[in-house]
């Protein structure tokens, strides 16, 4: 057990504090929504790969930095970057998913024309997985895709593709080969949002925001060449993928800086002159929930210390998502409830308007019923806790439904 | 001993969920819901034709002289339909207001105007509920000034309650000179809350003396039970629509409502919730019939509805997928109607903590 | 909406008041565990069913009293005798299961042998259903009768006969058709405890206390008249006695008794010279569970309205045994936290013997977990809640499963 | 940054597993509980051999000189085997009582003998943890009066070590004229509580001048984690043999394991009780190494994890059905060993409350 840093790891730690004194007033306003990044956060992002303290492990080949994977070190970069409320660069799905995907199992020329590109958000990627019919069970998207004159001809409909109204490009999961068993008919395409035939509406939901489209896809011409991997490995591709989302959902530094928000919120606001924080019951559950935080904090220290080994964290991991989703719907929930009537006024206009502090939390709140949801919901990650962590059996195959469908 | 609602107020409930499914499917409730007002003057006069606003003025002023139980079973059929009406307030707890303090000139006043329709009162507390934000007012004379935060059916008054903390009540018109009505879009659309300015306003105490702070605080009592009743009417509404749910989607080759994980989410909404309505029906008679007993039940199932409602409405949403998250199946109003609820007049906290001033428990 | 008492009901009470002023004194003490009743608990039986306050609809052609149901005034009467803390008269699967399962199905020969007896508190029943390999699955009994020459002849293994060691008769539920489908292969016998080849041994459960046995049968003769319905029909048989516990372990006025026995002791006992009523956290968690038990309570009235009415509760009646139990525990788990370090000492030396005010606490709260698993586990009680309640579909049949065992 | 334990601490607490395996299988758990008094001789030397009682004591007194993280992963292999064997008080609160407020002769007389397995310290506490029952103490010159109730590790001890509310700690013989120890056999039959009854008892005070509450105060953080860390064990343990029991038991023609019922529960409880290990790591590390955290994580240690304990043991024992709530399995020695834990030394309301007190959100 030791939480000190090594002297490799204070370096860089110095290096960054040296980096951020020198630029941090040329880094672009931290947060706003997701949009297509301006100039500012372009040049910013460049400034941060040429450093090191983005695309850090991607290959010089491809563009990146180049250096070995240390968990420990990409750990040190964000905290840095958190505690001094600088702009710690994009973050957006082609980064965090595409690019580690051609990365395991792309051609060298896909590496080659796209990576690069995408780690200096030069192209913006949405993601195409989930369909109306295919949610949880996303190896059932009926998407189809026909090869015919060495182009697929894209038919179908994806949903929650978030950036799709301004991104350049998409991953896309799809059915090629509608004869073979579900997992195994899928392949995994990229595609350019400027071909015709595609067409992408807004998706509103309960924040009220439009966070997600849906995109319409009526014969659209996707090479034949921008397949990832064979025809009919799309479901493995398509995993390597989620694998990376699913981390990036269940950080526990996100819980911790909530813990934060809401204590200095109980701290500060008052009612019939009396602090929330002096409520008994505000005060108690403020305290149960800071005992759930620190136990995913210290688990998260030891999740690090698995990666920064090599080591697969197994069950460890896979709790991860559930159980942080559900403690930040409780962190929200605790907001609202102490903000009480004043809370409830609320407007939100836009996803890169910031609200006051109330909206904020509203949104927040209802944010985390979609996060518990999306990237697997609650009951999935049950399974999979169950049944890849706990090794208990897979439900028996159903008479009446074809196995090849499971 | 019959524990249930009467065929009366069974069929008013019954008759009152029809027209509002009739008037205010989802895209009627879309456009009603936008102006975040909580008011529709077609959807008002069609309630106040079925004799909604007049549920409890007496029948000598044009209402139908009934009770709180009668208006929690319609608060059930507002909640249920997410209805873009003020109700708990503005016809509730105004009504009784009148009816407990009140002169008999007063209620003669404005009983009728309220049972017709043409009276929308505003409610506003300072103090006693617990709400955070500004609450101060203070009477000079017959004259009001303060700040009141949180108002509840405010969104096209006609006049404003406001409850003083020593017990009073007084009214102003909501047009008068130096009243000022902020009201406020919320999370839940369908209601807003307002904020109140006066500035030496006219205003009428309601009553000769004052009548103590017990007959206002059973009008406080009476709006939470209805909030209440309201919390079960959408997390029914939750709940069906969540076995509907189930029972039509498939993955992975089944209705997802055959996996146990799904079917035993709704297996919990239901034994969380059904007890809520037989619990709400109690609150309510007490309100009406056992006064020894009404406080604490009224505080009581304003706290534990409110805690049910809450996990009704995350498990409703769960059980929906990324389908409840959006707006497309509009089951948010109906979250938020919860969350509304769980808010107003008091959340649980504080409605635990009046439960245990109530008992002796803690001194208040 | 009316909670007073018709005048029938309050003439009721009245004479319940009169009666329990002139005889209380010849009751014996309330509680006390199960054993065998002695002379002066079978006297105060007689008593009760001679003035309707026992087996109050039973048929006075078998001994019972003769009334027509009337639920209201059961209610009346059990509320009469918990009021005056006075012995309500046996309460025991006999009386509870056994009885009402002959009223509806049984021979007019079987009733007229067993129902007086039962009723009068002179024959003691045991209940013969699970198996350690049959719990929640209970069609699935192995406990064989096979007939031969006008006898079946019982050979296997029954759990969780409570009252065993001192029951007089057992009604059982074995499998005397095996090449039958699983549910038409039971068949619902009666038999003498006294019958050779039947062995009881205590079963110890974790509250220390041997509140059950197992009970082995080795070539058991049970004359072939012994029967209940017919041969194959014993599930039927099985769960219209069934029906009778599960209503019997829902019971509200119970969760209300255990209220105001927790609250009174939070009144009572202090820490470090405060009392434990005064303390926010435990306060707080009184205030909530209060919450529930009125809910429940006020449900309690609905149910008993919808009986005094046959109506069937549905939805309504499959929920309280899930319900009711988990809130058991949770009002017996806030008890043995207030008590604290001193209320761990723990001895319970049997079942007859009452225990210190912790150790009771303590029994209650282990009794709990048996009470959520015993009678359909929370599981179980979820799927019936689902499926009958809400008419969710059920598992689909499963590949590998023979579908006649299912 | 190495967030584990080390090798040796892991190795130590695997190796301590498997003597107690080896050494206390069921029947003779049965055996060695049956007295209640925590305390076997046989077990008791054994694992004086392998050093469990020497491991905070320095090594120039005969011990291993380790800090509260080895002893809260030996703690985790006790809970996890259900060890009837007097530690958290005993070996853990009572050293460091000695190193923290100690003189050196009184560490020169006593540690060797706690490494060497023949000195047992019995702890009561007179107020400060929130026990209920009386916890009174008054020292004259160096005579004890009063009486204490809920003491650990009192079932056979050879001394008593009492902490007094003003930040002093006394030893005193357990049989030495005026001191009562009645041992009283608990739900959990692995460990005892003791009332302690002093009559002007002779007793030594630890040091030579009062050291102040804060020293004791970590003494009584230090048994908070390591009562925590038996939790962990002992959760880990109901767990695991939920899941092997899944796996193994056969209902309506399937393993329950594969019913989303049965699934979903056990997933709940590894999610609840794994980042609950890392919690008492770093709550433990705090304790040796980062003073500023080491009272708050104490604090929340163990509430947070006596609240996380006493549901895996219902599900684990609901995953069991009938069999985990007789004694045929033995499964009920985890669940009565997690539920005392969560008790002594402080439920998780005090424990919350001493947190509140700590980060300054309410006076002590």
């Amino acid at each position: 057990m030791d939480l000190r840093l090594s002297e490799k790891h204070s370096a860089l730690q110095a290096d960054l504090q040296a980096f951020i004194t020198r630029y941090a007033a040329e880094a672009p306003k931290a947060g706003g929504g997701r949009k297509r990044p301006d100039a500012r956060t372009l040049d910013w992002q460049k400034r941060l790969v040429e450093h090191g303290y983005a695309a850090r492990t991607v290959p010089r080949a491809y563009g990146g930095f180049g250096a070995e994977l240390d968990v420990v070190e990409l750990a040190v970069i964000a905290d840095a970057f958190v505690q001094a409320g600088v702009h710690p660069g994009l973050s957006n799905q082609g980064i965090s998913m595409l690019v580690p995907t051609l990365l395991e199992v792309g051609t060298e020329a896909q590496r080659q024309e796209w990576i690069g590109p995408t780690i200096r958000g030069d192209v913006i990627w949405c993601q195409g997985y989930s369909e109306p019919g295919a949610g949880s069970d996303l190896a059932a998207a009926q998407t189809r895709a026909e090869l015919k004159d060495g182009h697929f001809i894209v038919n179908g409909q994806k949903i929650w593709t978030s950036s799709a109204h301004y991104a350049d490009m998409m991953f896309l999961l799809c059915r090629s080969e509608p004869d073979r068993p579900k997992h195994q008919g899928l392949s995994y395409l990229i595609l350019s949002m400027k071909t015709p035939g595609i067409e992408v509406l807004p998706l509103r939901t309960m924040t009220g925001r439009a966070e997600f489209n849906e995109t319409f896809f009526t014969d659209v011409k996707v090479p034949a060449e921008n397949i990832v991997m064979g025809r009919g490995q799309g479901w493995h591709v398509a995993n390597i993928t989620l694998k990376h989302e699913r981390l990036m959902l269940g950080d526990s530094n996100r819980l911790t800086q909530r813990l934060h928000k809401l204590t200095e919120m109980l701290q500060r606001l008052e009612v019939g002159g009396e602090k929330l924080i002096a409520i008994p019951s505000l005060r108690d559950r403020l305290l149960q929930l800071q005992g759930e935080v620190f136990a995913w904090r210290a688990h998260g220290l030891r999740l690090l210390t698995d990666q920064s080994r090599g080591v697969d964290s197994g069950l460890r991991r896979l709790i991860t998502k559930y159980g942080a989703t559900m403690l930040c719907f409780r962190l929200s929930s605790l907001a609202v409830d102490a903000l009480g009537t004043a809370g409830l006024p609320y407007e939100v206009e836009s996803e890169t308007v910031e609200g006051d502090e109330a909206t904020t939390w509203h949104v927040d709140h209802f944010y985390d019923i979609g996060l518990i949801i999306g990237g697997g919901s609650s009951n999935i990650q049950k399974n999979i806790i169950g049944e890849r962590g706990l090794d208990l059996p897979r439900e028996p195959k159903m008479i009446g439904v074809a196995a090849g469908r499971n | 001993m019959e524990f249930d609602l009467s065929e009366d107020q069974r069929l008013f409930g019954e008759s009152l969920s029809g027209f509002l499914q009739d008037r205010q499917p989802l895209e009627a409730l879309r456009r009603m819901a936008e102006p975040g007002s909580g008011f529709d003057a077609g959807l008002w006069d069609g309630l106040t034709e079925l004799g909604l606003h007049g549920l409890l003025v007496p029948e000598q002023f044009g209402g139908a002289g009934l009770g709180v139980l009668d208006a929690a079973a319609a608060a059930e059929a507002l909640g249920g339909t997410a209805a873009v009406v003020p109700f708990a307030a503005s016809t509730v707890m105004a009504t009784l207001a009148l009816l407990r303090l009140g002169s008999p000139a007063q209620q003669a006043a404005y009983l009728p105007g309220i049972a017709a329709g043409e009276i929308r009162i505003g409610v506003g507390f300072a103090g006693r509920t617990g709400q955070t934000g500004p609450a101060e007012a203070r009477l000079d004379g017959t004259r009001l000034s303060g700040r009141i935060s949180g108002a509840l059916d405010a969104g096209a008054p006609t006049h404003l309650l406001v409850c003083l903390p020593d017990g009073r009540a007084v009214l102003t018109g909501a047009a008068e000179a130096g009243v000022s009505v902020s009201s406020h879009r919320t999370i839940d659309r369908t209601r807003p809350v307002a904020d109140l300015v006066f500035d030496g306003a006219a205003a009428e105490i309601l009553g000769s003396s004052n009548r103590g702070p017990a007959a206002l605080a059973s009008v406080l009592d009476a709006g939470r039970v209805v909030l209440a009743a309201d919390t079960v009417g959408a997390a029914q509404t939750m709940l069906d629509r969540a076995v509907a749910y189930a029972k039509e989607r498939a993955q992975f080759g089944r209705v997802i409502g055959s996996f146990q994980g799904v079917k035993h989410a709704c297996a919990d909404m239901a034994t969380m919730l059904e007890p809520c309505r037989a619990m709400v029906w109690y609150a309510a008679h007490a309100q009406d019939s056992i006064p020894a007993e009404a406080r604490l039940w009224a505080c009581q199932v304003k706290a534990h509805v409110g805690d049910v409602g809450r996990e009704v409405a995350r498990i409703s949403t769960e059980v929906h997928g990324g389908m409840g998250f959006t707006d497309l199946l509009g089951l948010h109003y109906w979250f938020k109607r919860i969350a509304f609820n769980r808010q107003a007049l008091g959340g649980p906290e504080r409605c635990r903590h009046d439960a245990a001033v109530e008992q002796g428990w803690i001194v208040a």
